[in-house]
């Protein structure tokens, strides 16, 4: 395999890949007047295959990949301007992502085939939108990320503008100008990183490596660490999304369109952790370990804070919303942490939540297309007319709760691992969260599944047909596959993990 | 007090220069006036220029004055034409009621 | 001494005819005072040995632009009594901000004196080989050619400006066309009829 | 990985569960309930030769690793089969009593539609508790632990369609979730004092470095102790221990076998086998014990006085259940770790009777719990009533000192003495409650006897029709005053048999290897162990029988002879205090749920929509709409205001260029 | 920097663009007068091609060193060159899209293309000038046409306030300039830059020259329309004609910034430190006043308007750094903002909502479920003007960025990112009535010139300039670091 694709941008194909599907799918448009089901249909089925065919092409990346090996691999480098270049690259941290990211988009658009509105264009944002995800985890330069981090953005907030909900425009808006201020803030940073990269004569100022390299080298003094962790933190942060900042995220989620909320949970808010380990810590040591502690108290109010919300929660999105923020406090707790645990622990949490979370935006949306409504309230009972529904939806319900046996659990304990050789207190925190994470995920599904059916609209509703199924089996076995042997992930992650612990250990005062 | 110097004529240029921008923005009779003031402005330039160009022996700042005093006419006329066509849209010059646009 | 009182004289009258142009109630007042001021100014002109900027002053503007502002004051018949009058409002606040341009302008005004407070002389030109005029135009065609060129596409456009705004073509003016009228032929200009009896020409 | 029959006794329930569960549709309940039996039956016969092969033979400690689970940087956790004492006296605890429940359900769950799930659930259940016991590293425990949790739970709420049962599954889940999460911090505890969460890899370290300190905060704790608390922590809440015992009552909404299979014989004594199985580190944390101690023993006098006062047949021998496992822990918390487990061993057999029995007899009164409504069954079921009696006399320990018992004496008066005996913190107050309990023990469970089987039938004057309670053959109430019920089937009744014959001999048969002569051989270091003779004084010895004796006649007293004088005192506030579990609940829902709730809200309604979205999002964008309208207005459209803002600005600028321009220049 | 100066002669070659235009110029005004309006369109014609032949001959005979002509009064060089070819290509765009729209509304006046181009000389003659008084006759002459064109649809009484309003508050500005430039002329003895410059590295100046500086900036200021000397830019804006608005958005833009950039690096230079900060806040001033201004209009030209105050005020954050780097991040700003901004004002253009032409928010309603295609070109435009990534006009504010971080102009930076995020909500605003709204009313078709306008500047948005961006670079630093 290794030899198959010697010397193919690979990555350049797996991240353009769906911009050339969203070409072909604008082509077939121009075509066509008007719109009807069995062209939909087509733009649908096209979109699905250049997703698979992206997942595969990713796979084939990933086959050409280096398991062992430190560092980025599959490079690519062309110049571009003012220093900066195209410059790809992926370590094992991005791969993992990159994977992930791959895996959920065809899934995702499975899971919009009931859309009816604007279907073609629905589809070509959909995939620029998988370019510009898979851009960001493949970027290695640093102006090159910010183009695809920001870029995302711009789909996804005609998506949830257009296929979204009730409140769909204040949501779109809220997500779209929260982010860009904390980018913004994040792009100041990045300019200043560079030019004091290129004053000190760097040969690539804005190559992640070489920006590390330097950091390494103590190129940025602590005091100015602490402005450019802040800038980053600003973006990331909001990204993540981290208490307080974290309410353009329920309103976001709940107003999107199932694939979109899937999409932004499960890769969106990823793109904070991976800023988190490919900037902060390694290019900031000194102000992240300063700013360790005020992380750290983000990180478990957000656990506990928003799993209080969740449990208060009417609508069955904005639940799951809450119960992100609190999985990502994790995270940001594990990222901070520092050592081998902790950061190993926030990307598998990374990971398991993108395909746990997604699961369950999925499955709202089974019931949401049937009955046009996500508040638990008016559900119940479901497990009599939707049996399987029901126990998939159990599954995911306990991934998320953590249960060992499923993805959600060996993040959680690692991450918590990871904080308590730090601080014991923020770990004990983070496992308050624990207990509340049972409470308002069972609650929920009660209300949702158990009981009788005393509606009477839900007396037809069906249970997954074979669409949905298929959506699902990939999801299922992914999260069981990961909680009874996460360890093979786990290697996989650990170059990546150990290389920035021993960074950040090392360079730690 | 006898002694004319250069920084006579740069204090009488300020004050027509003063005295034109004044009557440009406290005016609200017509917008005449204010074409009025600029050419009180620029004549205070032409002044400045000219008095520059003494002290300094050398010829640009008259010419430069002479530039000047083209283009005053020039946009004299193309505001004259402004305005006749805005008076024959409105019937009225009055500078309060120019604010058909805002905000 | 002559000259400094002929400055003084002239200078004052500027102003304070300047203040007119802005305080005067009637508009056709301010252009008789802008003329003024524009006299007096090219007064100064002289005292600066700028004669032929001094003549052009008055030449354009008082034969020109004053002109014309006058022509057009009459032209659009506004009733000025009728005219808001008065200064605004807030003139306090607007007197203050004039004050403080003044103020600046003075101190760079005053800043071009020499050190020991004594203004610096300006001299007329009078004493060299060629007169005022002379020495303008020596260099207005050469070293100037630019600019003059130019001033000529500046009035150019002012020209077309001026056009395009305020001419109009009225449809239902009836206009005299020399060539049509000479050039008529006897064919055009009568019709022979034939009618029959009792039915008219209908 | 390699593959021998222990790991088959640990995978084969899971692979019988996934089966079960995934194709229930289209293999029916028979085949389900014939794989999960039969693949549960394959467990219990490997399992029994080791534990066998332990007490007589020469059985080694070994351990089997399958995989990794997780390894990062020494926190290593690898899916193993560790084969011990303990473990393998929990494998055939576990995989006897699941076997029986299993072949006792196919009669009792004989009109249930859900058959097939429901012997998944128990399969799974028993993969769950078997990856327990069989863990060679906390991470692993921890694993079966939450694996048992979410069996619990779903067996808890397995009829879905009763809020009732949902309420208390997830009662029950969340509650061992505060139990776990001192769990886990004590493993991650462990971790960072220790390095691993190997067993015997911490233990060793914690053996070696006994006065490691742990700092938390300002304040510093011998490591060991901390730890021990965490992991205690957990073990209360799996174990229904005081504070943390809410959930276990009400687990009761579960289907009999559950309860007997769960919440009597296996599930709930994890904790116990958890403090056994890290008793060397109990061992070296005496404050840690000291606290398991009172806890202990505040639980087994705690919940002996409530159920006193209860009428669900099923909630009194919950009751009676949390009460025991105080026992357990008591004796684990004094150190007689091998009395904890004997006890574990013995309360197995006697308790899963008890419960089957009283399934037995709710099935035979078409799903009657309430005691109150029932009276004269032992004559339409003398079977289940003999073998409750064998299991009631089990329960209360009746034996004579020197001579022997049912197998309840061998392990509860061990207890008691080794409290007596013992000089750790609580220990004469442990032993005190223990006698105390063992009083009530034998009151409440003879009042449950008599109230169900002695006397006349006391019809339920508001009969409910329990949906699950379809019954063809509607009895007449017979006239002799004995209950129209009707004796179970054999399927049912077999595994009560068997189950009696172990309640009767099992404490008789192994009391040499757990707690007497062949102790040491038999525990091989597995636990601390210390051969104490102690001569106690006779009054010790005779205590027990003594108080089960005074509670019999008690029973007899109130429930035989005077049955009006319980009436009467129902009304009392102290019946009152005692029936509504000394209104834990109350207070639990009024500042956990209640308060979880009020303070949800006011995060939700007033931390993020008015503050943080009104402060931040909404209110910037207010605020930005609000300059934005004025900066509007300052656009008048006048022309003189524009002038006069360009001439500010003129001003303004100028004003600075002169007098600080020039400052910065030359 | 002082270029050689080479007789009349051997100007008039290298002042072929200027040649061009004003011959154009005559000639039109002679066949217009014989042919009237029928010559409109020939004539609009040959203006679009007199345009880009002049752009084309900028750069085409772009002498190697910078070449003083006409006897030092204008200077040919690398940014002059840079900043022709801007002002000649989005004035050739623009002049199409209002000979097109002129068409269609049957507003056919010759006239018309004769001003653009004249405009453009003196926009020409502006960012080449060498000394203050081509700089204001070039000033002047773009001024005088504009008010012109923005009083051109002269029966439209807002087109006539419009070309008051300009004309008023212009003639002050240009008062302001001449006030200034008096003062830089008489402190420092010299209209020429390079004497100025001299004079000021000889430690001429004090508090009348940078007093005369600080005027000639807020004239200039007023001419980009910078905040706070914007006033008139919103209301000129919606009152003029949309396609002399959309000229209005885009040369005059360039000869504004090109001017200000070499008043600022050639003969003011020596006063670095005492302009910076003026510029720095009048940047600042812009961004946030044209960000937080446009925030509720619902007029889309005036909409425009304001983003045009802010991008001005990003172009400024640029110039303001005062190092090599900030010119050339002000030039490619410029060059990746206008195609972008000439794209929107072609779809403006382009769309008549129920025959009337499209002037609010609200108009677009829809406009995604119709054209999808107008739509996703509207966004990728929005977006660039936004300064959202991928498309070209994030890359000049991280240029602008850049250079004002290099110079430690932090605090601007920062300002800089707060107000695109603000501006950034009221360009979502368009794009949510275009995406989210639905469609209430049948929107007419584009013509052909317009469609093929907008779609050549939103493809230049995204890729094209994107993947150019390299060249683009080389040139304007080559541009800049031969000029100044």
């Amino acid at each position: 395999m290794n030899e198959m694709f010697a010397g193919w941008p690979l990555l350049s194909i797996v991240t353009f890949m769906p911009t050339a599907g969203a070409l072909l799918i604008l082509l077939a448009r121009m075509s066509q007047r008007g719109d009807n089901a069995g062209y939909d249909n087509g733009v649908k089925l096209l979109a699905l295959i250049v997703t698979i065919a992206t997942f595969f092409m990713s796979l084939f990346a990933f086959a050409a990949f280096q398991w062992d090996a430190p560092g980025f691999q599959l490079q690519e480098d062309i110049p571009w301007a003012f220093g900066a270049s195209y410059a790809m690259g992926v370590d094992q941290l991005a791969m993992s992502l990159l994977l992930l990211t791959t895996f959920l988009t065809p899934l995702c658009i499975l899971a919009s085939w009931s859309i009816e509105k604007q279907v073609s264009s629905y589809m070509v944002l959909f995939l620029l939108l998988e370019t510009l995800m898979i851009g960001v985890f493949c970027a290695q330069d640093i102006v090159l990320f910010y183009l695809f981090f920001e870029g995302g953005l711009i789909p996804m907030f005609i998506l949830i503008g257009v296929w979204g909900g009730e409140r769909r425009v204040y949501a779109a808006f809220k997500f779209f100008l929260y982010t860009l201020l904390g980018s913004l803030l994040m792009l100041v940073a990045i300019v200043a990183m560079i030019v004091m990269a290129r004053a000190a004569g760097i040969e690539n100022p804005s190559n992640i490596q070489g920006l590390t390299e330097f950091a390494a080298q103590g190129g940025f003094s602590p005091d100015i660490q602490i402005w450019l962790w802040l800038a980053f933190f600003a973006s990331f942060a909001v990204k993540m999304p981290m208490w307080p900042v974290h309410t353009w995220l329920p309103d976001a989620h709940v107003e999107a369109p199932t694939a979109a909320s899937v999409v932004l949970a499960a890769i969106l808010l990823k793109m904070g952790g991976y800023g988190f380990l490919r900037f902060s810590l390694p290019m900031f040591p000194d102000a992240s370990h300063f700013f360790t502690p005020l992380v750290f108290v983000l990180s478990v109010i957000a656990i506990v804070y928003a799993s209080l919300v969740a449990f208060r929660q009417l609508d069955m999105k904005k639940l799951i919303a809450y119960s992100s923020v609190a999985h990502m406090g994790f995270v940001t707790m594990g990222i901070f942490a520092g050592n081998e645990q902790g950061i190993q622990g926030a990307i598998f949490q990374m990971l398991s939540h993108g395909i746990i979370s997604g699961a369950l935006f999925l499955c709202v949306g089974v019931v949401y297309d049937r009955m046009h409504t996500r508040e638990i309230a008016f559900y119940g009972g479901l497990v009599h007319r939707m049996p399987v529904y029901a126990a998939i939806f159990l599954l995911f319900t306990m991934g998320n709760v953590g249960l060992p046996g499923t993805s959600g659990f060996p993040g959680e304990i690692l991450t918590m691992v990871g904080a308590f050789q730090v601080n014991a207190w923020v770990a004990a925190g983070a496992a308050l969260g624990v207990i509340f994470s049972a409470a308002y995920a069972l609650t929920l599904y009660r209300k949702v599944a158990f009981g009788v059916i005393e509606n009477p609209k839900l007396d037809g509703i069906a249970d997954l047909d074979a669409r949905e199924w298929i959506t699902f089996i990939p999801l299922i076995i992914a999260t069981l596959v990961m909680g009874l042997a996460p360890s093979y992930v786990l290697d996989f992650t650990s170059i990546s993990a150990e290389a920035i612990a021993n960074a950040y250990a090392g360079a730690a005062p | 007090m006898f002694e004319i110097g250069l920084s006579h004529y740069l204090f009488m240029a300020a004050a027509l220069f003063t005295i034109g921008v004044f009557g440009i923005f406290v005016n609200r009779k017509n917008v005449i006036i204010i074409l009025m003031s600029i050419e009180l402005v620029l004549l205070s330039v032409n002044i400045n220029l000219v008095a520059f160009s003494a002290y300094l022996q050398n010829l640009e700042g008259q010419i430069f004055a002479m530039m000047v005093l083209t283009v005053a006419a020039a946009e004299a006329a193309v505001g004259l034409a402004i305005l006749v066509t805005y008076f024959r849209n409105r019937g009225n010059i009055a500078v309060e009621d120019i604010n058909q646009m805002r905000g | 001494m002559l000259a400094a009182i002929a400055w003084w004289v002239l200078a004052t009258i500027a102003v304070l005819s300047a203040f007119a142009v802005i305080a005067a109630r009637n508009p056709v007042h301010s252009v008789l005072f802008l003329i003024l001021t524009f006299f007096t100014s090219a007064g100064l002109f002289v005292l600066l040995g700028a004669e032929f900027l001094a003549m052009l002053l008055v030449v354009v503007y008082v034969g020109a632009v004053a002109v014309l502002f006058l022509f057009v004051v009459m032209m659009l018949d506004v009733d000025f009594a009728e005219l808001k009058q008065g200064f605004l409002s807030y003139t306090p606040i607007g007197a203050i901000i004039a004050v403080a341009l003044f103020a600046e302008l003075a101190l760079v005004a005053s800043a071009s004196m020499s050190s020991n407070g004594v203004p610096i002389s300006v001299a007329a030109t009078g004493e060299s080989a060629v007169t005022n005029a002379e020495a303008i135009g020596q260099v207005l065609y050469t070293d100037y050619l630019l600019v003059f060129q130019m001033a000529g596409l500046v009035l150019l456009v002012a020209m077309i400006g001026a056009i395009v705004l305020t001419l109009r073509h009225r449809p239902g003016v009836r206009k005299q066309d020399i060539t049509a009228q000479v050039g008529r032929k006897r064919s055009e200009g009568v019709e022979l009829k034939d009618p029959r009896p009792g039915q008219g020409l209908g | 990985m390699q593959f021998s029959p222990e790991v088959l006794i640990v995978l084969g329930p899971l692979f019988a569960a996934a089966f079960a569960g995934l194709l229930q549709r289209y293999i029916g309940d028979k085949v389900a309930m014939g794989v999960t039996t039969a693949s549960i039956g394959l467990s219990l016969i490997l399992s029994w030769p080791i534990f066998i092969g332990f007490v007589w033979g020469d059985e080694q400690a070994r351990v089997i690793e399958l995989f990794r689970f997780i390894d990062v940087a020494g926190f290593t956790s690898i899916w193993s089969v560790r084969i011990d004492t303990m473990s393998a006296i929990m494998l055939v605890v576990v995989n006897t009593v699941s076997f029986l429940v299993h072949v006792y359900s196919i009669g009792y769950m004989a009109e249930d539609p859900h058959r097939a799930r429901f012997f998944s659930y128990l399969s799974f259940f028993t993969f769950s508790m078997l990856a327990l016991v069989t863990a060679n590293d906390f991470l692993q425990l921890f694993f079966g632990w939450e694996g048992v949790g979410v069996a619990s739970y779903l067996l808890i709420g397995f009829w879905f369609q009763k809020r009732s049962a949902n309420d208390a599954a997830i009662k029950a889940f969340v509650t061992n979730r505060v139990g776990d999460f001192g769990f886990a911090l004590g493993i991650m505890a462990a971790f960072f004092c220790y390095g691993s969460i190997q067993f015997d890899e911490v233990f060793h370290a914690a053996a070696a470095n006994p006065e490691l300190m742990l700092g938390v905060g300002e304040v510093q704790f011998r490591a060991v102790e901390v730890i021990a608390f965490l992991l205690f922590i957990g073990a209360m809440g799996k174990s229904a221990q005081f504070f943390l015992h809410v959930w276990l009552p009400d687990a009761m909404e579960g289907p009999t076998p559950v309860s007997a299979l769960i919440h009597a014989a296996t599930m709930v004594t994890a904790g116990v086998f958890m403090v056994c199985r890290a008793g060397e580190l109990y061992h070296l944390a005496p404050l840690a014990s000291g606290f398991v101690t009172i806890i202990g023993a505040v639980t087994a006098l705690f919940a002996a006085t409530v159920g006193l006062a209860q009428n669900d047949i099923k909630r009194v021998i919950a009751y009676s259940t949390c009460s025991q496992l105080g026992y357990m822990f008591f004796a684990a918390g004094v150190g007689a770790y091998n009395a904890a487990m004997f006890h574990l061993f013995t309360h197995a057999f006697f308790k899963a009777l008890l419960f089957l029995g009283a399934g037995s007899v709710i099935h035979g009164m078409h799903h009657e719990q309430d005691m109150r409504y029932m009276g004269g069954v032992r004559k339409p079921m003398p079977i289940t009533w003999a073998m409750m009696t064998i299991g009631t006399v089990a329960l209360i320990g009746l034996g004579i000192p020197g001579i022997g018992g049912f197998a309840g004496f061998y392990s509860k008066d061990a207890i008691i003495e080794a409290a007596y005996a013992s000089d750790g913190i609580g220990a004469q107050f442990a032993f005190w409650c223990g006698v105390t309990a063992a009083l009530l023990t034998s009151f409440y469970s003879w009042r449950l006897a008599f109230m169900t089987f002695e006397g006349k039938f006391r019809p339920n004057p508001h009969a409910h029709h329990d949906e699950h309670a379809h019954d063809e053959h509607h009895h007449v109430a017979p006239t002799d005053g004995s209950a129209p019920a009707h004796e179970s089937p054999w399927i049912m009744l077999a595994p009560l048999i068997v189950l009696a014959i172990g309640a009767i001999f099992a404490g008789m048969v192994f009391y040499p290897y757990f707690m007497g002569e062949h102790a040491a051989g038999f525990w091989d270091h597995v636990i601390p162990f210390h051969e104490g003779h102690h001569d106690f004084p006779t009054w010790v010895l005779w205590a027990p029988l003594i108080v089960t004796l005074t509670g019999f006649l008690f029973a007899v007293i109130f429930y035989l002879w005077k049955p009006a004088a319980p009436k009467a005192m129902a009304k009392g506030p102290v019946w009152a205090f005692l029936y509504n579990k000394w209104y834990f609940d109350e207070l639990y829902d009024f500042v956990f749920v209640k308060g979880a709730r009020a303070i949800g809200d006011l995060f939700w309604k007033v931390g993020d929509k008015k503050i943080i979205d009104g402060l931040g999002p909404d209110g910037v964008a207010a605020t930005s709409r609000f300059v934005s309208r004025n900066v509007r207005k300052a656009q008048t459209g006048f022309v003189y205001h524009y002038s006069f803002i360009m001439l500010i600005a003129a001003v303004a600028f100028g004003a600075y260029a002169i007098f600080v321009g020039i400052g910065g220049g030359r | 920097m002082n270029a050689p100066l080479v007789d009349l002669t051997n100007s008039l070659p290298l002042a072929r663009p200027e040649l061009l235009l004003a011959g154009f110029a005559l000639i039109a005004v002679v066949l217009g007068a014989w042919f009237k309006d029928r010559a409109f369109l020939a004539l609009s014609v040959l203006g679009v091609v007199a345009l880009l032949g002049a752009g084309g001959l900028a750069i085409l005979f772009q002498p190697g060193a910078p070449v003083e002509i006409l006897q030092g009064a204008m200077v040919v060089d690398g940014v002059g060159v840079f900043a022709k070819a801007l002002i000649a290509l989005s004035a050739a765009a623009t002049l199409a899209l209002g000979a097109d729209h002129f068409v269609r509304t049957d507003e056919q006046r010759f006239e018309f293309p004769i001003v653009v181009v004249l405009a453009v000389l003196g926009m020409f003659v502006m960012v080449s000038a060498q000394d203050l008084i081509s700089l204001y006759l070039g000033v002047e002459l773009q001024s005088l046409s504009a008010y012109v064109l923005a009083a051109w649809r002269r029966d439209d009484s807002r087109s006539s306030e419009a070309g008051l309003k300009y004309f008023v508050l212009s003639a002050i500005s240009s008062g302001l300039l001449l006030f200034g430039s008096s003062f830089v002329y008489g402190f420092t003895g010299s209209i020429r830059f390079d004497a100025i410059a001299a004079a000021i590295g000889e430690g001429a100046g004090g508090v009348g020259l940078i007093f005369g500086i600080v005027l000639m900036l807020c004239a200039l200021g007023f001419k980009m329309s910078a905040a706070p000397f914007h006033m008139w830019t919103p209301d000129v804006y919606e009152g003029a004609p949309t396609p002399v608005t959309a000229f209005f958005a885009a040369a005059p833009k360039v000869a504004a910034v090109a001017l200000m950039a070499r008043v600022l690096y050639e003969p003011f230079a020596g006063l670095e430190d005492q302009w910076r900060q003026v510029v720095a806040a009048l940047s600042a001033i812009s961004m946030v006043w044209g960000s937080i201004g446009a925030l509720l209009q619902t007029n889309l030209k005036r909409l425009m308007a304001y983003s045009s105050i802010a991008n001005m005020g990003f172009v400024l954050m640029g110039l303001a750094s005062g190092v090599a780097q900030g010119p050339v991040a002000s030039l490619i700003y410029l060059a990746l903002y206008l195609p972008a901004n000439i794209g929107v004002f072609a779809l403006i253009l382009a769309m008549r909502r129920n025959n009337q032409p499209v002037e609010t928010v609200a108009d677009l309603a829809g406009l995604a479920q119709k054209r999808p295609w107008m739509a996703a070109m509207f966004t990728m435009l929005l977006f660039s003007i936004a300064g959202v990534p991928p498309f070209a006009g994030f890359i000049g504010k991280l240029l602008v960025f850049s250079a004002a971080v290099e110079t430690g102009l932090v605090w601007l930076a920062i300002v800089g990112g707060v107000a695109a995020v603000i501006a950034a909500a009221y360009y979502l605003r368009v794009l949510a009535s275009i995406w989210f709204a639905p469609s209430t009313a049948q929107l007419q078709p584009a013509s052909g010139t317009i469609a093929i306008t907008a779609t050549v500047m939103a493809a230049l948005t995204f890729p094209v300039l994107v993947l150019a961006l390299g060249a683009l670079q080389t040139w304007a630093e080559a541009a800049v670091r031969s000029s100044f």
